[in-house]
C-alpha cells in the first residue's frame, strides 16, 4: 500500500490499537482453550505451563500483555478522547498510553524472569 | 441493532472490561513469580464464586467487545456488508463466549465442594 | 523571472473507465511556483488534453485538491518547494472519490454525504424576524465557530482510510458541519442532526485517526468536532434511556 | 463535424446560469415563488457553489442596519461613488432590499456574521462609506455566504447541471422570446440544449481579460459575449475597477493578481516603489488611504515611470507596524502569502493593480428582466447598479439582492406563461458551428493569445487610458481575434477538454474586451473607475450620460442620459443637517 497520509501520531495510535485488538482476538481462543485443559486434563495444563517458561514462550507472553496493555491504554485514551470534553493533549494521551504499556510489560518480563 | 446501539455495546463493553483487566493483570503480574502450575491457578480460582463471577463478566464483556471490533474491521478491511457481516460477528461472538464460558467453568468449578 | 531549473512530475492520466496509468512530464522550475501552476504548465504547453479542476486559486473554492506524493493537498497554495523530493513529485486525483478524468475527481458522493448529515441550517427565524444577539465569545458558539471555515475541499476526506474502508461514512466534513449546527443557537433541529449523525455510517464509524485534522488545509479539527458528536449523542442515548 | 442532431435535447422550466450569490439564491427563491412541480434547473461551469466570485468575497456585505445609518445614506453613498452614473431605482432597491437579504442571509440560510460584544453585528467602514455598515465574517466573508447557501440549494430537489458551460442564448424563431440555452456538457464534451420558460444568467462578468486580475478562473465574460450575440444593449461596458494591490509573482503562476486585502493599506500598509521611496503622497493627500482607483492610478503612474521590465511593480510593506501585529491581525493574509513565498509580516510584497469587479453588464430593469421576454440578469452581470464604480461591499449585497428578486419575479413570471417555445434552428446551429470552430483548425497552443490579449488590455484599455492607446488597443484585440480563429484544438478528445474551453474563454474574453474598448473611446470624460488622460475632468454631472453598447453585424456605442429618477446632482436625500458622514476619523 502506498502511503496516504498517514505519517502522524494519531494515525499510529489507531493502527496500533486495530492491530493490537486483532493480535488480542487471535490469541483468546488459544487462551481459552489453555484454560479449558484444566476441565479435561490437568496434566497437559502443567505441561503446558512448563512450556511457556521457555524464553520463546516468555517473549510470546510479553508480547500478549503487551498488546494487552497498548489496547487497554489506547482504548482507554480513545474514550477519553470522546467522552471527555476534549482538549488539545490528545497526543500526550496517545503517548502515555505507549509508555504505560511499555511500563507493565516490561515489569512483566523482569519478573518473569 | 442500529449504530448507535452497536458503538454503546462496544464501548460499554470495554469499560466494564477495564477494571478486570487491571485486576488480571496484576494477578499475572503476582502469579507469575516463580512459575506457574496448574495447581496453583486451581488453587486459586477453583470453588471460588468471586473468580467466577469475575472471569464470567469478563467472558461475556469481551465476547461482545470482540465480536464488534472485529466487525468493523472485517467490513472495513475485508468488505463484509449486511448479513454476511452479521452473521459472521454473531459467530465469533457466540463461538468466543462458548470458549471463554468452558475456560470459566474449568478453571472455577471443578473442585467445588 | 529566470528559469532555474526543471521539475519531473508524474500525472495520473486516464478516466473512470480503465485503470489510471501515470504520465512523465519534464516542466520548467520558477520561484514561485505551486502545483497547480505545474499542472497548469504541462495542459498549456506540452499535453492540452489534460484535465484538472480548480477556480479562485487563492485557496477559498476548495476546487483543486489533489493527492500529492501521495497526500492530499490543495494545490493553488501548495508551493512546488514543500512537496518537491529530488527534483520530483507524483500527481493524482483526489482519494476516496470516483475519477471523472485525469485529475479531477467526482465530488457528488462528498456533497450527497454532506445532504445525509444534515449539515445544513435548519431555520428558527424569518427573513422578517430582527438578526438575533448572539454573544460571540459563548462557549457553545466558539465550538460552532471553530468549525466555519470549511471551504469543503475534501482533503480531509481524501485523508480517511474509514472512508477508504466503509462507503457508509458520512466523513468529517459532513460531520464537522454538523457539530456545528448542533452548537449553533440559531438552528432549530438539534435533535434531527443528531439522529442524522447517528445512523449508518455516522460519528460512530469514526476512529479518531486524525488524519483529517492532521491534513486540513485550514487547520481546522474535524477529529474533534466528531468527538463531540459522539459525546453528544451518547449522552442523548442515555437520557433516551432512563425516560 | 457536430450537427444539430448531435444535440442532446432537456426540457424544464427554471434555468439558472451560475452559482454564485445571484444564481443560489435565484434558486432558492424560485422554489419558494413558483408553483408547486416546477421544474428548477441549475447549471454551472464549475461545481455547484465551489465557482465564481461570492466565494472569494473578503471585505464583506454592504446594509444600512441603523445605528444612524439609513437606507437614504447608503444609497447617496452609492450614487457619489459610482459618480452619479448609477441607475438610481436599481441601487435604490439593492440599498432597501439589502436589509431584509442581510436578515434572510441570518435567520433562513444560517451563515454567521462577526458580532460585537453585546451580541450585534459587528459592522465597519470601506472606503467611501459614511458609516460603519459593511457587515462581514472576518476576511473570509463570501466562504460562510456561499458554503451555506451551497448546502441549502444542495438538499433541495433542484437538477443539477455541473460542470455545463452555457455558450449561446437561443431565441424564438420570430426573435420576441428565449427559447433556451445552448451548453457543452463539459464532462463529456457533449452539447446540450435546454429550453427553460425563463432563464438567469447569473455568470458574473469578470473582467479576466486584463494581465493582472482578480476573479476566479471560470469567470471569462461567458454570460456578456452570449447577450451581445443575442443583440441585448450593454451599459457601461468601458467600467472596469481595479484593486490597487494584486500580488505579484510572474506569469507563470495563476497566485498572480490574487488580491492581497485592501484592510492592510487601511491599517498603516505603506506603497514604496523600486527606489525604496513612498510615493502615493505624491498622488493624494490621503495617501494610501485614498480610494482604490486613485491608488490604482498611483501605482500604474508609478510603474510607468520607472519603465523597467526587471522591476514591474511597486511593494507593500507592513513590517513598520511590527511583524507580530501584522501576523496576528492580518493571519488570513499572512499566511497566504507565506504559501506562495512570501512574508507579508517582516518583509515586503510586489505588488501591482489587478482588474476586479465588471460594473457594466446587461441592461434590466428593477425586476432583473431583460429587452428579451424570458431572460433575466442578476448579479455583475447586470449593469446599472453601481455606474461608474462599484462600492467595496456592494458587490455582494447586489448579487443576492437581486439574485432573490430574479427569483420571485421568475417563479411569479411562470404562472402567466404558456408552455415552453421552440427555438431558432438556424441560431442553435451557428451557435454549435462557433463553438465547433477550432476543432476545424490545426491544434496550437491558445495560451500565447490569451497573454497577447492580457497585455494589449493592461496597456491600452487599462487603468489610465487615451484616445491613441484605446484605439491602437482595438486593434490589438482584432489581431488576437483574428489570430484565435486559426487556432485549433484537437476534436479526438472532447471530454473534459480545459484547452478546448480556454479558446472558448478567449473567444469570450475578445468579444467583450473589443466592446470595452469601444465604450471607452465613447466616454470622453473621466468618472469613476473610467480615466482618460486626455479628458481628466468628470464632466458636468447634471449632463451625466452612461453608455450602450449593441451589436447588429458591429458593436455600437451610443449613449444615453442618465434619469435622475429620486436625486439629483447637487442635492441629497438625506433630511438636512445630517452629518456628512458618521465615521469617525481615522
Ligand atoms: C477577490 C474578490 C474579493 C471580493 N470582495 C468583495 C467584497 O468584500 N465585498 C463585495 O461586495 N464584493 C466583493 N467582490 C465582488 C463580488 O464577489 C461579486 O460582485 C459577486 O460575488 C458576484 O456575484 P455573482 O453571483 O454575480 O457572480 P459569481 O459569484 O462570480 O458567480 C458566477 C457564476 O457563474 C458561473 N459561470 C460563468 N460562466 C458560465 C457559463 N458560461 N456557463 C455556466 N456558468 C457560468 C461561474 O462558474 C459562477 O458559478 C469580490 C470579488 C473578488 C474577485
Ligand atoms: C479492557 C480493555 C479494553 C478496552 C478499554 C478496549 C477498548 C476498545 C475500544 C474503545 C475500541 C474501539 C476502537 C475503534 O472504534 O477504533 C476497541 C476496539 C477493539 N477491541 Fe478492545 N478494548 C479492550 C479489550 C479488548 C480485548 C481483550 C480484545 C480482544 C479480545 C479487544 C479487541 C478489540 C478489537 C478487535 C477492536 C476493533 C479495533 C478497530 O476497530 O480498529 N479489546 N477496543
Ligand atoms: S475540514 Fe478542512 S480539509 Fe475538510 S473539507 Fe473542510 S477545509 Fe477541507
Ligand atoms: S481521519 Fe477519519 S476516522 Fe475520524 S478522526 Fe478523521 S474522520
Ligand atoms: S483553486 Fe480554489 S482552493 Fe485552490
Amino acid at each position: 500500500m502506498k502511503a496516504v497520509a498517514r505519517a502522524h501520531p494519531l494515525w499510529l495510535a489507531y493502527i496500533l490499537h486495530r492491530l493490537s485488538g486483532i493480535g488480542l482476538a487471535l490469541f483468546l481462543p488459544a487462551h481459552f482453550y489453555v484454560l479449558s485443559l484444566a476441565l479435561t486434563d490437568a496434566a497437559r495444563l502443567d505441561a503446558f505451563l512448563r512450556f511457556s517458561d521457555l524464553a520463546l514462550v516468555k517473549l510470546a507472553e510479553f508480547g500478549l500483555v503487551f498488546l494487552l496493555a497498548v489496547h487497554f491504554f489506547g482504548g482507554l485514551r480513545l474514550m477519553a478522547l470522546e467522552f471527555l470534553p476534549w482538549s488539545a493533549q490528545q497526543k500526550t494521551w496517545a503517548a502515555a498510553a505507549l509508555a504505560g504499556s511499555f511500563m507493565i510489560s516490561t515489569l512483566f518480563l523482569m519478573r518473569a524472569i | 441493532m442500529n449504530e448507535m446501539h452497536l458503538y454503546m455495546a462496544q464501548r460499554l463493553s470495554a469499560l466494564v472490561m477495564a477494571p478486570f483487566v487491571l485486576v488480571h493483570l496484576g494477578t499475572m503480574i503476582y502469579a507469575i513469580q516463580g512459575g506457574l502450575t496448574a495447581a496453583e491457578i486451581l488453587g486459586r480460582t477453583q470453588g471460588s464464586v468471586f473468580w467466577f463471577l469475575f472471569y464470567g463478566m469478563f467472558v461475556v464483556a469481551v465476547s461482545i467487545h470482540a465480536a464488534l471490533g472485529l466487525r468493523v474491521i472485517l467490513s472495513e478491511w475485508a468488505g463484509l456488508r449486511g448479513a454476511v457481516l452479521s452473521g459472521v460477528s454473531l459467530a465469533i461472538g457466540l463461538g468466543l463466549f462458548a470458549m471463554g464460558a468452558r475456560a470459566v467453568w474449568a478453571v472455577t468449578a471443578g473442585g467445588a465442594p | 523571472m529566470p528559469e532555474i531549473s526543471s521539475i519531473s512530475v508524474k500525472v495520473a492520466r486516464g478516466g473512470p473507465e480503465g485503470a489510471q496509468r501515470m504520465q512523465q512530464f519534464t516542466v520548467p522550475a520558477y520561484e514561485s511556483q505551486t502545483v497547480l501552476d505545474v499542472v497548469t504548465w504541462i495542459q498549456q504547453n506540452t499535453d492540452p488534453t489534460l484535465t484538472y479542476r480548480f477556480a479562485c486559486r487563492v485557496g477559498m473554492c476548495g476546487s483543486c485538491a489533489m493527492m500529492v506524493n501521495g497526500v492530499p493537498r490543495w494545490t493553488c497554495r501548495t508551493h512546488v518547494d514543500k512537496v518537491l523530493k529530488n527534483g520530483a513529485m507524483e500527481i493524482a486525483p483526489l482519494r476516496n472519490l470516483p475519477v471523472i478524468k485525469d485529475l479531477v475527481a467526482d465530488m457528488d458522493p462528498f456533497f450527497d454525504k454532506w445532504v445525509a448529515a444534515e449539515a445544513k441550517h435548519h431555520p428558527s427565524r424569518t427573513r422578517d424576524d430582527p438578526i438575533p444577539a448572539i454573544d460571540p465569545d459563548a462557549p457553545e458558539r466558539l465550538v460552532a465557530s471553530a468549525g466555519i471555515e470549511c471551504i469543503n475541499c475534501s482533503v480531509c476526506y481524501a485523508a480517511c482510510d474509514t472512508v477508504a474502508g466503509n462507503p457508509d461514512y458520512l466523513g468529517p466534513a459532513a460531520l464537522q458541519r454538523a457539530w456545528t449546527l448542533v452548537n449553533d443557537a440559531k438552528d432549530s433541529a438539534r435533535d434531527a442532526i443528531l439522529d442524522a449523525v447517528s445512523g449508518k455510517g455516522g460519528c460512530h464509524s469514526c476512529h479518531s485517526m486524525g488524519s483529517c485534522t492532521a491534513y486540513c488545509p485550514n487547520e481546522l479539527d474535524p477529529m474533534s468536532a466528531i468527538a463531540g458528536l459522539k459525546r453528544e449523542t451518547a449522552k442523548r442515548y442515555f437520557r433516551g434511556r432512563a425516560k | 463535424m457536430f450537427t444539430t442532431k448531435d444535440i442532446d435535447r432537456h426540457d424544464t422550466d427554471i434555468l439558472i446560469l451560475g452559482t454564485g450569490g445571484a444564481g443560489l439564491f435565484a434558486a432558492l427563491h424560485a422554489l419558494q415563488s413558483a408553483p408547486e412541480d416546477t421544474r428548477v434547473t441549475i447549471a454551472v461551469k464549475g461545481l455547484i457553489g465551489k465557482c465564481g466570485c461570492t466565494r472569494m468575497v473578503q471585505g464583506g456585505y454592504n446594509v444600512a442596519l441603523g445605528g444612524g445609518d439609513t437606507v437614504e445614506r447608503h444609497f447617496m453613498d452609492t450614487i457619489n461613488g459610482g459618480k452619479w452614473l448609477p441607475n438610481q431605482d436599481m441601487a435604490w432597491r439593492l440599498c432597501e432590499q439589502a436589509v431584509v437579504r442581510i436578515r434572510e442571509l441570518e435567520n433562513e440560510i444560517g451563515c454567521f456574521f462577526d458580532r460585537t460584544a453585546d451580541g450585534s453585528l459587528h459592522q465597519k467602514a470601506f472606503a467611501g462609506q459614511t458609516a460603519d455598515r459593511t457587515v462581514h465574517k472576518g476576511d473570509l466573508t463570501g466562504i460562510e455566504i456561499i458554503s451555506r447557501l451551497m448546502e441549502k440549494v444542495l438538499a433541495h430537489p433542484v437538477e443539477k447541471l455541473q460542470e455545463h458551460r452555457a455558450i449561446g442564448l437561443i431565441p424564438t424563431r420570430d426573435g420576441s422570446a428565449l427559447a433556451g440555452v445552448l451548453m457543452i456538457d463539459m464532462r463529456t464534451g457533449r452539447f446540450r440544449f435546454v429550453r427553460a420558460k425563463t432563464v438567469l444568467m447569473a455568470t458574473g462578468g469578470g473582467p479576466t481579460m486584463y494581465k493582472y486580475h482578480t476573479p476566479s478562473g471560470d469567470k471569462t465574460m461567458d454570460g456578456l459575449a452570449m447577450a451581445l450575440r443575442a443583440g441585448l444593449p450593454l451599459r457601461d461596458m468601458e467600467m472596469v475597477q481595479f484593486h490597487p494591490t494584486g500580488l505579484l509573482a510572474g506569469d507563470h503562476t495563476r497566485m498572480t493578481g490574487t488580491v492581497l486585502e485592501e484592510g492592510l493599506r487601511g491599517a498603516g500598509g505603506q506603497l514604496i516603489n523600486h527606489s525604496g521611496q513612498r510615493f502615493m503622497f505624491d498622488y493624494d493627500a490621503k495617501g494610501e488611504r485614498a480610494t482604490r482607483d486613485v491608488v490604482s492610478r498611483g501605482i500604474y503612474a508609478e510603474m510607468r515611470k520607472n519603465n523597467n521590465p526587471e522591476q514591474e511593480g511597486v511593494f507593500i510593506s507592513m513590517a513598520h507596524l511590527g511583524p507580530d501585529h501584522v501576523r496576528q491581525k492580518f493571519a488570513g493574509m499572512v499566511k497566504r502569502c507565506a504559501d506562495c513565498g512570501f512574508d507579508l509580516a517582516a518583509g515586503k510584497v510586489e505588488v501591482v493593480p489587478t482588474a476586479h469587479y465588471f460594473m457594466g453588464g446587461v441592461v434590466v430593469d428593477v425586476d432583473t428582466r431583460t429587452a428579451l421576454e424570458g431572460l433575466y440578469v442578476a448579479g455583475e452581470d447586470a449593469g446599472g447598479a453601481h455606474g461608474s464604480n462599484r462600492l467595496g461591499g456592494n458587490g455582494v449585497a447586489n448579487s443576492t439582492v437581486y439574485g432573490g428578486i430574479a427569483g420571485d419575479v421568475m417563479g411569479a413570471d411562470i404562472r402567466g406563461m404558456g408552455g415552453l417555445r421552440e427555438p431558432d434552428e438556424t441560431v442553435l446551429e451557428a451557435e454549435l458551428a462557433r463553438a465547433c470552430h477550432p476543432l476545424t483548425r490545426t491544434p496550437d497552443l491558445v495560451q500565447p493569445l490569451r497573454a497577447k490579449l492580457q497585455n494589449v488590455m493592461w496597456e491600452d484599455v487599462g487603468v489610465m487610458r487615451t484616445e491613441a492607446g484605446l484605439k491602437r488597443g482595438l486593434t490589438g484585440i482584432a489581431e488576437v481575434s483574428d489570430a484565435l480563429m486559426e487556432v485549433g484544438v484537437a476534436p479526438d478528445n472532447l471530454a473534459f477538454n480545459l484547452t478546448w474551453h480556454d479558446w472558448l474563454n478567449l473567444r469570450s474574453l475578445c468579444d467583450i474586451s473589443e466592446v470595452i474598448a469601444k465604450a471607452a473611446i465613447a466616454r470622453d470624460n473621466s468618472r469613476g473607475a473610467h480615466y482618460r488622460e486626455d479628458y481628466p475632468e468628470p464632466g458636468a454631472l447634471e449632463d451625466s450620460y452612461f453608455t450602450v453598447a449593441r451589436q447588429s453585424g458591429d458593436v455600437e456605442v451610443t449613449r444615453e442620459p442618465v434619469a435622475f429618477t429620486i436625486v439629483r446632482p447637487g442635492e441629497t436625500i438625506l433630511p438636512e443637517h445630517e452629518p456628512e458622514t458618521l465615521v469617525a476619523a481615522q
